[in-house]
């Protein structure tokens, strides 16, 4: 039972990031009718803004002490972080210690940008062509932004960690009753399934009660109808763009202290994403977000020892299997609207 | 304008006629010397397939300076590196046979096919008469076979599975780097001076062939001193979230946990555990301990503050020298060229990528022949002292190198972001030794074959 | 799924005016023999064409006339052909193919391992193991299409990749993959003990090659290669014959309005399986070719990247056109191979010539894009293809060719008009 | 007994009684009209029959033998093609590309492997296909792209798809909707050649009336998925059960 309890949380988190990235692609989908292979490159991209962000932060400029020597035997030149000069030694710590959550400060601008660039840049030109078209050059994009950083910031990955008041475990069991070490569950884990709840609610929230919202929802369902009312629909999906690429951008962010940021860790979570937005159904929110969820908690049963021993390479396939059984007997999705390509 | 590291083929230094002429058939550019890729008397290539892209493109990188850095000392260039410490005195910083060293690299992208497409072309193409590097153990003996068919010499680089040179070993091929087997009796006195021997053991083991044989090794070594394997589970490779996987040790009833990973695996693997509070956990009444196997210095830096306190083994390390003394002399001149060179120590696989070319051309050089039988038959049963291992033997029934293991553990407190590790105890070489017929190594079936020289 | 007028632009009035000169070379029409003799030609004379710079010169780094580079364009070129026939010409943009390889390499390995290292019926096993896996996988995945379509294929890809690299070690070597070994001994083969099996054909080994040395030039004629050229161009004779049947006529309509094949009595999906296991099984003849050339086979040409890769070579050469994914697959692996290996110092020795600090500028400013770069060239140049020549390297030959018509025809005017 | 017999078939979507036992026999080699305000559930009556819906209940028998269950290409087989109120055609093929398919199709059946002859050598299927361009004055746009044309062209196009198949029944939906006066005169003594053939049976839906009075020779009228009256043309213009249904429409 206690195992069963972890792995939905572990399920619960896993979710979280696939609801995320999920969530961006279908409003991309539903908003622009556009195919986005490069949303794991954003997400990418996000994690990339808290390496960045850290790294701005541990600015340093070298110090030669002769006290100490290098691995040549040459004195030691020892880095003195900016920070430090300017706001003290502790302070300067606190902020580089706190510089996951303060990047997303910084991911925000940066990835409304990014995303504004790229559809007023590239998106916009495919609108009207072929969905393979749009997966092909997004595909190209997500290629081009993953070697760019991989220029940058090299292969391996790279440590970001969470502040030290979230690292550690929470002894979650004893809420419900069992006994004390049997359920812990890390702070930053939690931390990150309530981040994601939030991030969730407030794009809902948004699309929901505000005018701009009721637009582009107006405008998911019958784009041409709103653009004849005279609202500028361009410059809103323009910005929706944008929040997508933000929403996956900081989902990205408030990742790299789960797992170390890495070039290629967009592609990893590309694949599963499309598998994740065409199991909810395309186009549809609710759907996307129950879907990453679903999908996260079945990858961590599967992934039970208890489960492996009698399907040996069950915890490989599953998602796929959730995938080929859902399209089958339910093409357009869990909750995905009638006729909305359901072909 | 032509630099040095053009590519020239050798064939053409020996056959190269004005107008036409059609050569005889041969069988992959044999000539009349009797084997593939005779250089020509002014140079020789060397192909360098490192992994350039994909998760082990920084090993890769680190592997091929290490590589340029040889050619550099082989030349004459530079101030020599190991040739000064290394016991046979045959190279003389004059090339090779009196050839000057050329090399092309290519990316082998850490996929078996690609390395096997990587070392063809450099063999085809640019008459490479010897092929080194890469990271995986799949890519090694992959290219090995290719070596063994056509006829050439392969080095492997960093390759740790035991079948490299175990069911897979060829006679064309040869491994510098440990194995598996030797991970696993390198780590097992330790694990039990450190740890004791009533421990209870969790094996998180990635699911492909190197998973496998560490996974056997190091259950086999640590059951042998008395530890019990609670349960092992098979991970994804493409796996980077582990928690669902790191979740149930807690509660399994072991207070050790292997992580068989390697690479981002390890990584991911690592922090995971560390995040899920396994490092500080007690069970059984005892501190919660956490082994890696394969310790790999990027990846430790990789892995940050997470590692410290993780035991491992390891082939090489920067500091042994300076920390154990003049048995292991080779390694500051080596780190001392490396650094001075690039800036920051290098890594156990630039170590060993280094060492295979020295060694290749020294055998060379004492067989006088770049003949690839000649040159297993100088490599075979070598010893040798001064690379940075102490006292190596090339053993010739399998083509693996036995030298002195070294345990690591993550440092507690690193000085700068090279200093990750600290060793913390040498295994001698006799406590690693295994017959060559040991079950782990393919029993009595695995043979070498015969050398191929390709004619 | 490129600009439809481009395609049929490229497709059917060829037709039509192959007929008006129908001479019935082979079946086909002139335009089409002609084609055809020009692929035979190219592949034919490879060696030379792609050995144009001497040996030692500069230049020699840009040479692709070996063996293996070689063998890798004709195989990958049917690999493509193939792909094309299933989404050049039905729409459907598979992205699963490279599972299809890779189970005609699994196949072709132990045929050989088990049975004889005679490459035929190694390539006819995996021919039959692709066809039949096609079958499976295209029976499913065809009951959706559009992007539902790509992902269900994917995910039978990614399901076969992560399986032969883990579970399946047994019949597939995992990670490592599957060699001849000298412990393998082919029933149908009289092996000395210790030896090591090799592909041949009928006795002769793949692996042979003639040099032929001309001045400073260099030209490898290997046995493997034009093993590989003749299947190539068999398999493009048979694609050209496909595109330009009924059948092909009814996959195009697949793919222009299946709503109205149904109303006029076809059925399209017995067509588009029937294109997709084609397609499956130029896939596996590509698996098998790369075994009996390198009898080696790696579980990551089934990862969902190679899929990608054979997607990316057709759109790149032409999606819908006979020749452009010969010509993508062409340029993709002379890519991986050639401009992967350009290195720092290669690159200081192009630019040797320039005063020394506007050569360290040259290289900084060209390495990102070589090397271990090549991956972002190709991004880019992929992307620059799918924004500005959606009909692939074909349509950009068209409008050049174009360009040098309208210009002849100009200058003939006035030329006509002067008299 | 009519060639196209409808029995008392229902259809609902979820509250909506789309069609109301419906009961229509259209007697062989005539032309049969039906006609209806908007929403009259015309649309869902030939879906039915062409195989896109399936009813709820009833029967629609062709030839005596029922196309309930068969697939939509299985009932072109019988003998029933389909004009669609905006044409269908296979805009990425030559206009002669589009008239050959159906005759393959009318040939070799629902699917045949002929994946090796050519196009080329098909010189029965091509002439088919050119004389029944030269019929409806298309031969000159043979090798026309067909998405290119206008719409006029288009309909003209698919007319000729349907018409070359032969077929016993032929369903046209809007025939003449959105065409210019000549276009539809043009397409009007087309039809009318047709029906004066006698060999084809035409089963029209229209909103024109001077198309419908100028061709049917009977007609259904149906009103909120049930059929009205059904009669000669002359019965049904002053009719006053259709002047009720047709209330606030256009003049009839």
């Amino acid at each position: 039972m206690d195992q069963i309890i972890v792995q939905i949380l572990n399920g619960l988190d896993k979710g979280s990031a696939y609801a995320l990235i999920a969530l961006g692609l279908t409003l991309i989908f539903g908003t622009l009718g556009v195919v986005n292979f490069a949303h794991g490159a954003l997400f990418m991209l996000g994690a990339f803004c808290a390496v960045i962000f850290n790294r701005l932060l541990s600015l340093s400029h070298k110090v030669v002490d002769e006290s100490r020597t290098d691995f040549l035997g040459n004195p030691m030149q020892v880095d003195v972080p900016y920070v430090h000069e300017w706001f003290g030694q502790a302070a300067g710590d606190a902020l580089i210690n706190w510089s996951v959550p303060l990047s997303i400060l910084f991911a925000i601008p940066v990835m409304l940008l990014v995303g504004v660039i790229m559809e007023r840049g590239l998106i916009k030109h495919f609108y009207k062509r072929p969905h393979a078209d749009q997966i092909l050059v997004t595909f190209g994009l997500a290629i081009v932004l993953q070697e760019i950083i991989k220029y940058f910031f090299g292969a391996n990955p790279i440590q970001t960690p969470a502040p030290d008041a979230f690292r550690g475990s929470l002894d979650f069991g004893v809420w419900l009753g069992f006994d004390p070490l049997t359920i812990m569950y890390p702070y930053w884990r939690l931390v990150y399934f309530f981040f994601a709840a939030i991030i969730i609610a407030g794009v809902f929230a948004f699309l929901q009660f505000t005018t701009f919202g009721m637009v582009v929802r107006a405008g998911m369902a019958d784009r041409e109808t709103v653009g004849l009312l005279g609202i500028d629909i361009d410059k809103r999906f323009t910005f929706m763009f944008g929040l997508a690429a933000a929403v996956a951008g900081i989902a990205g962010v408030m990742y790299a202290p789960i797992v170390a940021p890495n070039y290629h860790m967009g592609m990893d979570f590309l694949v599963l994403s499309f598998v994740v937005v065409v199991v909810g159904g395309m186009g549809s929110l609710p759907g996307a977000v129950a879907a990453g969820f679903l999908l996260g908690i079945l990858e961590s049963f599967a992934s039970m020892p208890a489960v492996t021993q009698f399907l040996p390479g069950i915890n490989q396939i599953i998602i796929y299997l959730v995938a080929i059984i859902v399209l089958l007997t339910r093409p357009r999705g869990l909750m995905g609207r009638k006729g909305v390509m359901e072909e | 304008m032509s630099k040095s590291t053009f590519t020239r083929r050798g064939v053409l230094r020996t056959g190269a006629v004005a107008g036409a002429g059609l050569a005889l058939p041969t069988y992959l550019r044999a000539q009349d010397s009797g084997f593939t890729n005779a250089p020509g008397p002014d140079s020789v290539t060397l192909g360098f397939s490192v992994p350039l892209s994909g998760p082990y493109a920084d090993e890769g990188a680190d592997e091929l300076r290490a590589l340029e850095l040889a050619v550099e000392h082989l030349n004459g260039e530079g101030d020599g590196g190991m040739l000064q410490t290394f016991s046979s005195k045959a190279l003389d910083g004059t090339g090779i046979l009196g050839r000057r060293v050329e090399y092309v690299s290519g990316d082998d992208q850490t996929k078996s096919d690609v390395a096997r497409a990587t070392a063809r072309s450099m063999i085809e193409k640019d008459g490479a008469i010897m092929i080194t590097g890469g990271s995986s153990s799949g890519t090694a003996v992959a290219v090995q076979a290719l070596c063994q068919e056509v006829g050439i010499i392969f080095m492997a680089g960093l390759t740790h599975a035991n079948d490299t040179t175990g069911k897979d070993r060829k006679a064309n091929g040869f491994r510098h780097f440990f194995n598996s087997y030797m991970s696993g009796a390198a780590l097992a006195p330790i694990l039990a001076s450190q740890y004791g021997t009533d421990r209870r053991a969790y094996h998180l083991t990635a699911d492909y062939n190197w998973g496998y044989t560490t996974e056997e090794a190091i259950r086999a070594s640590t059951e042998a001193m008395g530890w019990e394997t609670v349960n092992s589970v098979l991970t994804p490779l493409t796996q980077t979230d582990f928690s669902s996987y790191i979740a149930p040790v807690l509660n399994s009833g072991a207070d050790v946990l292997v992580l068989n990973h390697y690479g981002g695996n390890m990584v991911n693997s690592l922090t995971n555990a560390v995040q899920f509070g396994l490092r500080e956990a007690s069970a059984n009444g005892k501190q919660f301990e956490i082994v890696v196997p394969l310790y790999s210095e990027l990846m430790a830096r990789g892995a940050g503050p997470n590692i410290k306190g993780i035991l491992g083994s390891q082939n090489w390390d920067w500091k042994l020298e300076n920390e154990l003394g003049a048995k292991y002399s080779g390694t500051n001149a080596f780190v001392q060229s490396f650094g001075t060179k690039y800036g920051f120590p290098p890594s156990q696989a630039a170590h060993t990528c280094y060492v295979q070319t020295l060694l290749y051309a020294d055998a060379v050089t004492r067989a006088g022949s770049f003949a690839p039988c000649a040159v297993v038959e100088a490599l075979k049963d070598f010893e040798f002292d001064g690379l940075g291992n102490g006292p190596t033997l090339y053993r010739g029934d399998d083509h693996q190198c036995f030298k002195d293991v070294v345990v690591v553990r993550g440092k507690e407190n690193p000085e700068n972001e090279f200093d990750l590790v600290e060793i913390v105890e040498v295994t001698p070489v006799d406590q690693v030794t295994y017959p060559p017929d040991h079950p782990q190594f393919g029993g009595a079936e695995a043979t070498l074959g015969t050398c191929n020289n390709g004619a | 799924m490129t600009d439809q007028t481009t395609q049929t632009g490229a497709i059917a009035p060829q037709a039509d005016r192959s007929r008006a000169a129908s001479g019935g070379f082979l079946g086909l029409g002139f335009r089409d023999f002609r084609l055809l003799m020009i692929v035979v030609a190219l592949t034919l004379l490879a060696p030379f064409l792609l050995n144009p710079f001497p040996e030692g010169s500069a230049m020699a780094q840009f040479n692709a006339g070996y063996p293996d580079l070689m063998q890798r364009f004709v195989i990958f070129g049917i690999f493509a052909i193939g792909f094309n026939i299933l989404f050049g010409l039905t729409g459907y943009l598979s992205f699963g193919h490279a599972a299809f390889l890779g189970v005609g390499s699994y196949a072709a390995i132990w045929m050989m391992k088990l049975v004889t290292t005679n490459i035929i019926p190694g390539i006819i096993a995996s021919i039959i193991f692709a066809a039949l896996f096609a079958v499976v996988v295209g029976f499913i995945s065809l009951r959706r299409s559009g992007i539902y379509f790509s992902i269900l294929t994917l995910a039978f890809a990614q399901m076969s990749y992560a399986l032969a690299y883990s579970v399946l070690t047994p019949i597939t070597g995992g990670e490592t993959g599957l060699q001849i070994k000298s412990t393998d001994r082919p029933f149908l083969d009289n092996l000395e003990p210790g030896q090591i099996g090799r592909a041949n054909l009928f006795g002769i080994d793949m692996r042979a090659s003639q040099i032929l040395e001309v001045g400073g030039w260099q030209f490898t004629f290997n046995v493997g290669y034009y093993v590989c050229a003749v299947v190539m161009i068999l398999a493009f004779y048979m694609a050209i014959r496909i595109f330009r049947s009924p059948f092909g006529m009814m996959l195009r309509a697949v793919k222009s309005n299946q709503q109205r094949m149904n109303y006029t009595g076809l059925s399209p999906k017995p067509y588009t399986l029937a294109a997709f296991v084609i397609s499956g099984m130029y896939a596996g003849l590509a698996g098998g070719l790369m075994v009996a050339m390198d009898t080696q086979v790696g579980p990551e040409r089934m990862f969902w990247t190679a899929s990608g890769e054979v997607v990316l070579m057709t759109i790149l050469g032409g999606a819908g056109t006979l020749i452009g994914p010969v010509l993508g697959a062409g340029f993709i692996k002379y890519f991986e191979n050639i401009v992967s290996k350009i290195n720092s110092d290669i690159l200081h020795g192009w630019f040797a010539f320039l005063p020394d600090g506007l050569e360290d500028f040259m290289v900084a400013i060209v390495y990102p894009f070589v090397g271990k770069g090549w991956h972002l060239t190709l991004g880019l140049m992929f992307m620059a293809v799918v924004i500005f020549l959606p009909g692939g390297l074909v349509e950009g030959g068209q409008r050049i060719a174009r360009l040098f018509r309208r210009r002849k025809a100009a200058d003939g005017a006035t030329k006509s008009a002067a008299e | 007994m009519g060639i196209l017999e409808v029995k008392g078939v229902n259809k609902r979507f979820g509250g909506l009684q789309a069609l109301g036992d419906v009961n229509l026999s259209v007697a062989e080699n005539t032309c049969h009209a039906i006609i209806g305000p908007n929403g009259a559930g015309k649309s869902t009556l030939l879906n039915c029959l062409v195989g896109k819906l399936i009813p709820d209940s009833g029967s629609v028998m062709f030839d005596g033998q029922s196309v309930l269950g068969r697939k939509p290409h299985e009932i072109n087989q019988m003998g029933i093609s389909r004009v669609f109120q905006t044409p269908e055609i296979f805009a990425d093929l030559t206009v002669l590309e589009n008239v050959m398919i159906p005759c393959f199709a009318a040939r070799d059946g629902a699917f045949r492997m002929h994946a090796y002859e050519t196009v080329e050598a098909e010189a029965d299927i091509r002439d088919m296909a050119m004389t029944m361009l030269e019929d409806v004055n298309m031969a000159h746009k043979a090798e026309e792209h067909a998405g290119s044309m206008s719409r006029g062209d288009k309909r003209r196009l698919e007319m000729a798809m349907c018409l070359v198949q032969k077929p016993k029944l032929l369903l046209l939906d809007e025939p003449t909707a959105g065409m210019a006066r000549a276009d539809t005169n043009n397409t009007i003594e087309l039809l009318k050649s047709i029906r004066d053939r006698r060999t084809i049976t035409m089963c029209i839906i229209e909103h024109d009336m001077n198309v419908v009075f100028s061709l049917a020779e009977r007609i259904t009228v149906l009103a909120q998925g049930t059929p009205l009256v059904e009669d000669v043309p002359d019965k049904i213009k002053g009719h006053p059960k259709v002047r009720e249904a047709y209330l606030g429409e256009a003049q009839v």
